[in-house]
C-alpha cells in the first residue's frame, strides 16, 4: 500500500499554493513534510484528504491487496477515508458541544450513536493506547486531550495512511514523545504516517524519509539519514539566510512590572504567581507551547480580552500597542477601508467629530513610510495581502508612539522578506525606547528577536538571564520538562 | 389635483372602503355583496378598496372623492373622523359611514339597531338555557359589537332575571381557532347558549357547538344556520346588502336629504332569522312571546337600551 | 483615485436597487396574467397611484413612505451594530401610545413646544419597549431576534388596552382615543396635500444618521462593533455589549418615533390597527437601501410609492391589495440575492 | 367532581391548542439544530393551512393533510434556496418568505373561497381504546385528533433522529461547527436544506392541525403569529423535541388559561390575558434559557 500524489497544482486567487508537486509515501515509514509557513504543506495534505480539489494532478492509493485507486481528486473526506486515509488537521476540527464519542463517530462515519458508539469508541481508544474520557464533552478537555482526540478520530476508521498537520504544536514535550512513539509503532505495523512539523529535532527523532516544500514546489525529497539540519533548512529557505546582526538598545526604565501575578480566564487559572519586569528598550520573548498561559499573560499586559487578575499586581506604562495573533479578525476589520482601520487603532486619540481628510492623509503617509502596497486609504483591508496587512497593523501600532508593545506571533504567515522587515521594525521601536514583549509559537523566532526570554509552562514563568543562547533556552525547556 | 366631477360621465359612481378583507365571509363580505347589488340593480359604476390603517382610510376617502364618486361608503365607525376631515373639501360627495357616530354635513351615519334583534335572540337563550349560563364571544370590543351584546343581555334577563352572562373578547376577527377554544372554555364552565360577533373568528364557535351536545348557538350578522343546522336556534341578521342598496337608491333618485339612516326591526334590514328545524325545541308559547316582543319594539313601546351610536 | 472608484460603485448600488424592483413588478405581472386580471390597466393604475400627480405622490406615496423610512432607519441603526430588531411593530405601538397620551394633555402649549414633547414621548416609548430585550441580551445572552418578536404581540395587546381603557375617547364608546391637541399635530406641508412635517423629520433623521455614522466617533464605534466585533473589542477597545445595547435602545426609540409621527401626522388619535406591518416591511426597506441612511430614504419612498400604487391598483383595476405583499417579498429576496452576488 | 372535569377540560384544551405549536416547533427545532433559524415557518404554516383547506375541500381530510405538507414544503424550499443555497441572511429571508406566503395565500384564498364560507370536513376526535380511560391522562391526551397523535409520534421520532441516527449527528454538527462538519465529510448545505424542509413539512402539518383539527375552515392570516411563537418555543424547549413539546404544552396552557379566565368573568382587562402567553414566554426565556446556549452556529450562513 502506497500513497502517491503526482504533479498536483493548486492556486488561490493570485497565490500559487502548489505548482506540480509530486509526493509519495510507502508502508512502514514515517514521512516528514517540511516547509516554511505558506509553503503549501497543508494544502497538499488537504488535497490528499479530499478537503480541497486540485486543479491538476493525480491521487493514487495502492491497497495492500494490490487494488489500485487513481483519481484526479477525492470528492470529499468521506472518499478519502474509504480509501484508508485519516487526517489530523492543523486546526481543531472537533465540536466543543459534542462528546468525545460523538466526535469520533462523526468523523469515522459510524451509523451507531449513543451507547453503541461509546462502546465502539472505548474499544478503539483502548486498542490505540490513547486513553480519553469517552463521554466527556470536548469543551471540558485540555488542549492535549483535544489533540489526542484528533488523532483518535483520524485512526477510528482503521486508516492505514495517517496525515498529521503540525500535531505537536500544542503538545508538551512528554506528549510529543508519546505521539512520536505512537507514530513509530503505527509505521512498524505497516502503516504510513505523514508528519508535518516545523521542529527539526522531531524530524530527526521519528522520520524515515523527508520531503521539503518551498513556495509550492518540492525542493528536496529523500531518505532522512542522508540529511543534516543544515541541508533541510537550506531546502526550506532557499539560501543560507544572512540575517542582519541585531543592534541592541540599552535597557532603560521599567515599563512592565508583574509581581506574584495570577490570572484567570473564563474561570480557569492561566498564569500562576508570575513575577518579572520589562524595561524600555528591551525585547522580551515569551517561549511557550500553545495553551500554557502565554496568551492570557500577553493580553493582560495589553489590557484586552476578559483576563482577570486574581492575585498579585501588574503595572504597565502607557500607551500600550497590541498586535493580536489573528490579524484578519482581531486587528483589522476586513470590510472597512484602510483609513477606517487606522482610526480603529487610534480611537482613544480621536475627538467626537471625525476629520476624514486628516485621517486619509495620515493613512496615506503611513502607507508610504512603511512601504505598504495598497490601492490607497479608501481600499478595503480585505484586499491587502497577508504581509501588507501585518505591515499596516504594525505601522498603526507604532504611530501611537507606544511605551509598551505586546505582540503575538508577529510574523506568522509572512514570507521571509516581510518577516525580516517586521522584525526590524520591532527592533527599531525598542531602540527608540519602547518596551517589547512578544510571543511566538516558534522558538527560533523568539530567539531571532528577543534580548531576554521568559519561558512559560502551565502558567508558571521562568525568567532567563538576558541575552540567552539557543542552548540556554533549550536547557531551560528541557530542565523544566525533566523536573516534572 | 381635485379632478372636476363633470369630467366624468354622469354615471352614478359608488365606492366602498372596507377596513378588512372582503373575503371574511362576514362584515366586509356583506358590504361587498351590497356593492355588487348596487351595480346590478342601479347600474352604478362601482369600485372598492381595503384600507386597514387610519392613514390608508383617509387616503382612500380622499381619492374616491377626488375622482368624482357620488357616494362613498366607509364601512365602519372608524371612518367617521377621517370622513369629516375629507368631506369639507368635497361637498358633492356623500360619505356614508356604516355604524357611524353622527350626522355631519355630507357625512351620513348608517345606524344598525342590531340590539333589537339580539334582544329577541337573548330571550330565546334565556328560555332555552338549562344551566342558567349564557355566553358571548366578541372579536373586539367595538361599539356595534357591544351594542349587540347589550341587546342579548337584556333579552335574556327579560325572561330569566337570574341568568349569568359570560363574555370573551378574542382581539381578532381572523383567528377561528381562538374562537373555538374560547367557546369550549365557556362550555366547560357550563355555558349552554352561545352568541358571537367575531366574523371569521366566530366561525370557531359553531365548530365548538357541533362537538358539544346540548349547546345551542345564535348567529350574527348573517343567517348562519347552515354552519350547524342542529345547533343554531336563530341568527340576529343585519342585511347589509339591503341597507346599502336602500340608501344608494334614495341617493340616486335625488330624494335624499341628509339625515342619519337608522335601521331597526321595522325596516327588515335588522331581523331575527329563526331556524325552523329547531322550532320543535321551543316551549309552547315562546313563539308568541317573541312575536309580541318584536311587535312592541317596532311599535316603540318596548325600548331596548344600548349604547347606540349617537 | 477614489473618485474613479466611486462611480462604478454608485452605478452598482443603483442597479442593485432597480433589479429587485423590476423583477418584483415582473412577477406581479405574471400573477395578474395567471389570475386573469388585465395587466396594462393594473400597471397603469399602479403608476398613476404612485407618481401620477403631485397629489398622488405627496399625499399617498410620501405619506406611506414616512413611517417606512423612519423604521427602516431604526432597523439600520441596530443592524449596523450587529443587533437585529424585529420588534419594531411593538415599539411603534409603544411610541404611538406614549405620543397619544402626551398629545392629549398638551392643549395649552404652543406647537413649537408641544410637537417636540410628543415626538420625545414617542422616542421614549419605543426605548422603554425595547429595554427588556436589551437586558436579556446583555445579561443572559438571549438573542434579540426572539425577545423583540415576542414583544410585538404584547404591543398589539397594549394598544388594544389603551384604546378601551385609559386612553379611550371621552364618550367611552369607541376603541380609539380622543384626537390629540391641535398644537401637538404635525402641520401639513401644503394645503390640500396630506404630506406632513413627519416626512421632513424622516429626511432630517436620515441625514442626521448618515452624518452620525460617517462623521462621528460614536457612529464609527457602532459600525465597528457590527462589522468586526473581535477587532472592535481588542484593537478599538470598544465595549461590545454596551455599544450594541445602546444601538438597540436607539433602534427601539426610533421605531417609537415612527409611531409618534404616525399619530401626530396622520391619524391624530390612537387606533388599534395603526400599522399594517410597517415593522416588517421596513426591514426590507433597510435592506434594499443597503443599510445606508440616504439610500434607505430612497428605498422607503419606493416602497411607499409601491403601496400607494397598490391602493390605486385595487381601486381602479380591482386587483386584491395582498398582491403587493407578494411583490414586496420578491423584491426583498431578489435584493438579498443580488447583494450576495456582489459581496 | 366538577373541579376535576374542569381540570380535564382545561388540560385537554391545552393539548389541543398546543398541538399546532408543537408540530411547528418540533420541525423548527430540527432546522435550528442544523443552524438554520427560519422565520418563514409562519408563512409555511399559513401555506399549510391553505393547502389543508383546498385539499380537504376537494378530496377529504386525508388529501388535506397531504396538501398541507406539500404547501409547507414549498415555502420551506424557497427559504432553503435563498438562505442555504444562496447563503443570504436568515432573518431577512425568513421575514420575506412569511410576507410572500401571507400575500399569496390571501390572494389565492380570495379566488378559491369567495362567495360564502366553505365549511370543510374536519378530523374527528379519536378515542384511543383502553388508555383513554386512564384517569386524567386518558381524557386529556388520548381523546384528540390524529394530528395530535401524529405529534406524539413525531416528538420521539425527531428526538431519535437527532440523537440516535447518523444523520442527526451530522445535522447537529452543521449547527455547532459547519467547518468542522465539512472536515468530517458532511455536506453542510445539503444537510441544512433537508433540515429546513423537514421543518417546513412539520409547519405544514401544523397548518393542517389548525384547519382540519380545530376550525374547519381557512381564513386569511389565520395562523396569527403562531409560527413566530413556535420559534420562541424552540428556544424555551432548549432546542430539543421533548423540551419543545413541553414548552408548546406550556404555551397552549397559557392560551387556554386566558380563555378560561375571560370566560370565568374576571375583572382584569382581557388584554392582559391576551398578552399573557407572550409575557410568559419572555420570562421563561430569561429564566430557562439563561446560560444555556443554542446551537453555536445558529443563524450563521456557511
Ligand atoms: N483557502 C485559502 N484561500 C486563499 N489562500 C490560501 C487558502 N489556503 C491556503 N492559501 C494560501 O496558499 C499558500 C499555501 O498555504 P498552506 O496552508 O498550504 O501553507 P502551509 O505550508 O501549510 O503553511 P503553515 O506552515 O503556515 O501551515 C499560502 O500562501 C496561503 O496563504
Ligand atoms: N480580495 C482581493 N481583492 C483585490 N485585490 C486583492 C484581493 N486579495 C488579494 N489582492 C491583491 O492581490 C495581490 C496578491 O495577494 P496575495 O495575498 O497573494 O499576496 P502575497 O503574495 O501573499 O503577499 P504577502 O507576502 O504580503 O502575503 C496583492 O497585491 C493584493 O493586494
Ligand atoms: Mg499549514
Ligand atoms: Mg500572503
Amino acid at each position: 500500500m502506497t500513497l502517491r500524489l503526482s504533479r498536483i497544482s493548486k492556486h488561490f486567487g493570485t497565490t500559487v499554493a502548489l505548482d506540480g508537486v509530486s509526493f509519495s509515501a510507502i508502508p512502514g515509514e514515517v514521512h516528514a513534510l517540511l516547509g516554511e509557513n505558506g509553503a503549501g504543506k497543508s494544502t497538499l495534505m488537504d488535497i490528499a484528504y479530499g478537503m480541497i480539489r486540485p486543479e491538476a494532478g493525480m491521487i493514487e492509493v495502492q491497497q495492500r491487496g494490490g487494488v489500485a485507486l487513481a483519481t484526479p481528486a477525492f470528492a470529499s473526506p468521506r472518499e478519502a477515508r474509504a480509501a484508508g486515509i485519516g487526517m489530523v488537521h492543523q486546526h481543531f476540527t472537533s465540536i466543543p458541544a459534542f462528546t468525545v464519542s460523538e466526535n469520533i463517530a462523526l468523523t469515522a462515519g459510524w451509523t451507531e450513536t449513543g451507547r453503541a458508539a461509546e462502546r465502539r469508541a472505548a474499544h478503539i481508544v483502548a486498542r490505540l493506547g490513547l486513553p480519553l474520557a469517552i463521554s466527556a464533552h470536548v469543551e471540558s478537555l485540555s488542549a492535549q486531550m483535544r489533540q489526542r482526540l484528533e488523532i483518535v478520530k483520524a485512526l477510528a476508521t482503521d486508516a492505514s495512511i495517517l496525515l498529521l498537520d503540525e500535531p505537536t504544536a500544542v503538545l508538551a514535550p512528554r506528549e510529543v514523545h508519546e505521539l512520536l512513539e505512537f507514530l513509530r509503532g503505527f509505521a512498524a505495523a505497516g502503516g504510513i504516517a505523514v508528519l508535518i512539523t516545523h521542529k527539526l529535532d522531531e524530524v530527526f527523532r521519528v522520520a524515515d524519509r523527508v520531503t521539503v516544500l518551498r513556495r509550492g514546489v518540492v525542493t528536496l525529497t529523500g531518505v532522512l539519514a542522508e540529511q543534516t539540519p543544515h541541508s533541510l533548512a537550506h531546502a526550506m529557505i532557499g539560501a543560507d539566510l544572512a540575517r542582519p546582526i541585531p543592534l541592541k538598545a540599552q535597557p532603560g526604565v521599567v515599563a512592565v512590572e508583574a509581581s506574584r501575578l495570577s490570572l484567570t480566564r473564563g474561570g480557569q487559572l492561566a498564569v500562576v504567581n508570575a513575577s518579572f519586569q520589562v524595561r524600555s528598550g528591551e525585547i522580551v520573548g515569551v517561549a511557550a507551547i500553545e495553551g500554557n498561559g502565554q496568551r492570557e499573560l500577553l493580553r493582560a499586559i495589553a489590557g484586552v480580552d476578559d483576563v482577570v487578575t486574581v492575585a498579585g499586581t501588574l503595572e504597565v506604562a502607557g500607551p500600550v500597542a497590541f498586535i493580536p495573533e489573528d490579524r484578519s479578525s482581531e486587528a483589522l476589520i476586513p470590510s472597512f477601508s484602510l483609513a477606517e482601520n487606522l482610526l480603529l487603532g487610534t480611537l482613544d486619540q480621536s475627538s467626537w467629530w471625525l476629520d476624514w481628510n486628516a485621517i486619509r492623509r495620515d493613512t496615506q503617509a503611513l502607507l508610504a513610510s512603511h512601504d505598504i502596497r495598497a490601492g490607497g486609504p479608501e481600499s478595503q483591508a480585505a484586499t491587502l495581502s497577508g504581509g501588507n496587512q501585518q505591515k499596516l497593523v504594525f505601522a498603526r501600532a507604532l504611530a501611537r508612539q507606544p511605551r509598551v508593545i505586546v505582540a503575538e506571533n508577529p510574523v506568522r504567515g509572512l514570507d521571509i522578506q516581510a518577516a525580516d522587515m517586521i522584525q526590524e521594525r520591532i527592533r527599531a521601536a525598542a531602540r527608540n525606547g519602547a518596551a517589547v514583549i512578544m510571543h511566538s509559537s516558534d522558538v527560533d523566532e523568539v530567539l531571532a528577536l528577543a534580548d531576554r526570554v521568559l519561558v512559560l509552562r502551565r502558567g508558571e514563568v521562568q525568567d532567563l538571564p538576558s541575552d540567552p543562547t539557543r542552548e540556554q533556552i533549550g536547557d531551560a525547556l528541557l530542565a523544566m520538562a525533566a523536573a516534572r | 389635483h381635485r379632478s372636476p366631477v363633470h369630467a366624468t360621465s354622469n354615471a352614478f359612481k359608488v365606492a366602498l372602503i372596507t377596513p378588512g378583507s372582503i373575503a371574511d365571509a362576514a362584515w366586509n363580505a356583506g358590504a361587498y355583496q351590497g356593492l355588487q347589488q348596487i351595480k346590478d340593480s342601479l347600474g352604478a359604476a362601482i369600485s372598492n378598496i381595503e384600507a386597514h390603517t387610519p392613514a390608508e382610510q383617509e387616503e382612500a376617502l380622499r381619492s374616491y372623492a377626488a375622482q368624482g364618486y357620488r357616494l362613498v361608503f366607509g364601512h365602519g365607525y372608524e371612518f367617521q373622523q377621517p370622513a369629516e376631515r375629507v368631506s369639507r373639501d368635497y361637498p358633492n360627495t356623500i360619505f356614508i359611514i356604516t355604524s357611524g357616530q353622527r350626522l355631519s354635513g355630507n357625512v351620513i351615519p348608517l345606524v344598525f339597531r342590531i340590539h333589537e334583534a339580539t334582544y329577541l335572540a337573548g330571550m330565546l337563550a334565556g328560555v332555552m338555557t338549562r344551566t342558567g349560563k349564557i355566553g358571548f364571544i366578541g372579536g373586539m370590543e367595538l361599539p356595534p359589537i357591544k351594542l349587540g351584546l347589550d341587546g342579548w343581555i337584556q333579552g335574556a334577563r327579560a325572561v330569566r332575571p337570574d341568568v349569568q352572562i359570560r363574555i370573551t373578547y378574542l382581539n381578532s376577527f381572523d383567528d377561528a381557532a381562538a374562537g373555538k377554544e374560547a367557546a369550549l372554555a365557556m362550555i366547560r364552565i357550563g355555558v349552554d347558549q352561545l352568541h358571537h360577533n367575531a366574523d371569521a373568528a366566530g366561525l370557531g364557535v359553531f365548530s365548538a357547538a357541533r362537538e358539544s351536545p346540548g349547546v345551542l348557538v345564535y348567529g350574527a350578522n348573517g343567517d348562519q344556520k347552515s354552519l350547524a343546522p342542529d345547533r343554531v336556534v336563530a341568527s340576529a341578521v343585519v342585511d347589509l346588502p339591503r341597507a346599502l342598496l336602500v340608501v344608494s337608491r334614495e341617493i340616486q333618485h335625488g330624494a335624499f336629504t341628509p339625515h342619519a339612516e337608522s335601521f331597526g326591526l321595522g325596516s327588515g334590514v335588522i331581523r331575527l332569522a329563526v331556524n325552523p328545524e329547531l322550532e320543535r325545541l321551543w316551549p309552547t308559547g315562546l313563539a308568541e312571546r317573541i312575536k309580541a316582543a318584536s311587535d312592541s319594539i317596532i311599535a316603540g313601546t318596548l325600548k331596548v337600551a344600548g349604547q347606540a351610536p349617537r | 483615485m477614489s473618485g474613479t472608484a466611486l462611480a462604478p460603485d454608485r452605478t452598482r448600488s443603483l442597479l442593485q436597487a432597480t433589479v429587485p424592483l423590476g423583477l418584483g413588478l415582473l412577477v406581479l405581472a405574471g400573477f395578474l396574467v395567471l389570475a386573469g386580471f388585465p395587466v396594462m390597466p393594473a400597471v397603469n393604475a399602479l403608476w398613476r397611484g404612485a407618481f401620477g400627480s403631485w397629489y398622488a405622490f405627496s399625499s399617498a406615496a410620501l405619506v406611506h413612505a414616512t413611517p417606512l423610512i423612519i423604521l427602516g432607519l431604526a432597523f439600520t441603526l441596530g443592524s449596523k451594530a450587529g443587533a437585529i430588531n424585529v420588534g419594531m411593530e411593538g415599539q411603534f405601538a409603544a411610541g404611538a401610545i406614549a405620543a397619544t397620551w402626551v398629545g392629549l394633555h398638551l392643549g395649552a402649549l404652543p406647537a413649537m413646544v408641544a410637537i417636540p414633547i410628543v415626538l420625545a414621548a414617542g422616542l421614549l416609548g419605543g426605548a422603554v419597549w425595547i429595554t427588556a430585550p436589551v437586558i436579556l441580551r446583555i445579561k443572559f445572552g438571549i438573542t434579540e431576534v426572539i425577545s423583540t418578536l415576542l414583544l410585538n404581540f404584547v404591543g398589539y395587546a397594549a394598544v388594544s388596552y389603551a384604546v378601551t381603557g385609559p386612553l379611550q375617547e371621552s364618550g367611552r364608546t369607541y376603541p380609539q382615543s380622543d384626537a390629540i391637541a391641535a398644537s401637538a399635530r404635525l402641520p401639513q406641508l401644503s394645503h390640500g396635500s396630506r404630506l406632513h412635517l413627519g416626512f421632513v423629520l424622516a429626511l432630517v433623521t436620515a441625514a442626521l444618521l448618515s452624518v452620525l455614522l460617517r462623521r462621528t466617533t460614536w457612529g464609527f464605534r457602532l459600525r465597528a462593533v457590527g462589522a468586526g466585533p473581535r477587532a472592535a473589542a481588542l484593537t478599538g477597545r470598544i465595549p461590545l455589549t454596551k455599544v450594541a445595547g445602546v444601538a438597540l435602545l436607539w433602534s427601539g426609540a426610533l421605531a417609537g418615533l415612527g409611531g409618534a409621527v404616525e399619530v401626530s401626522g396622520v391619524s391624530y388619535a390612537l387606533f388599534q390597527n395603526l400599522s399594517p406591518g410597517y415593522g416588517f416591511t421596513a426591514i426590507a426597506v433597510a435592506l434594499l437601501g443597503r443599510e445606508r441612511p440616504m439610500l434607505v430614504l430612497v428605498a422607503g419612498v419606493l416602497f411607499g410609492a409601491l403601496e400607494a400604487g397598490a391602493g390605486a391598483m385595487q381601486r381602479d383595476a380591482g386587483i386584491p391589495a395582498v398582491a403587493v405583499q407578494v411583490v414586496e417579498a420578491v423584491v426583498i429576496i431578489t435584493a438579498l440575492l443580488t447583494a450576495r452576488r456582489s459581496a | 367532581m366538577i373541579d376535576s372535569a374542569l381540570l380535564v377540560g382545561f388540560a385537554a384544551a391545552s393539548v389541543r391548542v398546543g398541538t399546532p405549536l408543537a408540530l411547528a416547533a418540533v420541525g423548527e427545532s430540527i432546522a435550528e439544530r442544523s443552524g438554520m433559524i427560519n422565520l418563514g415557518i409562519e408563512g409555511a404554516m399559513l401555506a399549510g393551512a391553505f393547502g389543508a383547506a383546498v385539499g380537504a375541500a376537494h378530496g377529504g381530510v386525508a388529501s388535506g393533510v397531504g396538501a398541507a405538507v406539500v404547501a409547507g414544503l414549498l415555502v420551506a424550499t424557497v427559504f432553503a434556496a435563498v438562505a442555504v443555497a444562496a447563503r443570504a441572511d436568515q432573518i431577512i429571508s425568513g421575514t420575506a418568505v412569511t410576507l410572500g406566503a401571507t400575500g399569496l395565500t390571501g390572494l389565492l384564498a380570495q379566488r378559491a373561497f369567495t362567495g360564502g364560507n366553505l365549511s370543510l370536513p374536519i378530523l374527528p376526535v379519536v378515542h384511543v381504546p383502553v388508555i383513554e380511560h386512564i384517569p386524567l391522562v386518558g381524557p386529556v391526551f388520548f381523546r384528540q385528533t390524529v394530528l395530535t397523535y401524529a405529534c406524539y409520534v413525531l416528538i420521539p421520532l425527531a428526538s431519535a433522529l437527532l440523537w440516535r441516527t447518523r444523520f442527526g449527528l451530522e445535522l447537529r454538527a452543521c449547527g455547532e461547527a459547519p467547518a468542522a462538519a465539512t472536515a468530517a465529510g458532511v455536506h453542510v448545505g445539503r444537510t441544512r436544506a433537508l433540515a429546513v424542509l423537514m421543518g417546513g413539512a412539520c409547519a405544514g402539518l401544523a397548518g393542517a392541525a389548525l384547519v382540519l383539527a380545530q376550525v374547519g375552515m381557512f381564513t386569511e392570516r389565520m395562523t396569527a403569529g403562531r409560527g413566530f411563537i413556535a420559534i420562541a418555543i424552540v428556544a424555551l424547549g432548549r432546542w430539543n423535541p421533548w423540551g419543545t413539546a413541553a414548552a408548546a404544552l406550556l404555551f397552549g396552557g397559557a392560551t387556554a388559561l386566558q380563555y378560561t379566565f375571560q370566560a370565568a368573568g374576571s375583572h382584569v382587562p382581557y388584554q392582559l390575558f391576551l398578552a399573557l402567553p407572550y409575557l410568559l414566554a419572555l420570562a421563561a426565556l430569561g429564566m430557562a434559557v439563561g446560560r444555556h446556549r443554542g446551537p453555536a452556529a445558529l443563524g450563521q450562513s456557511h
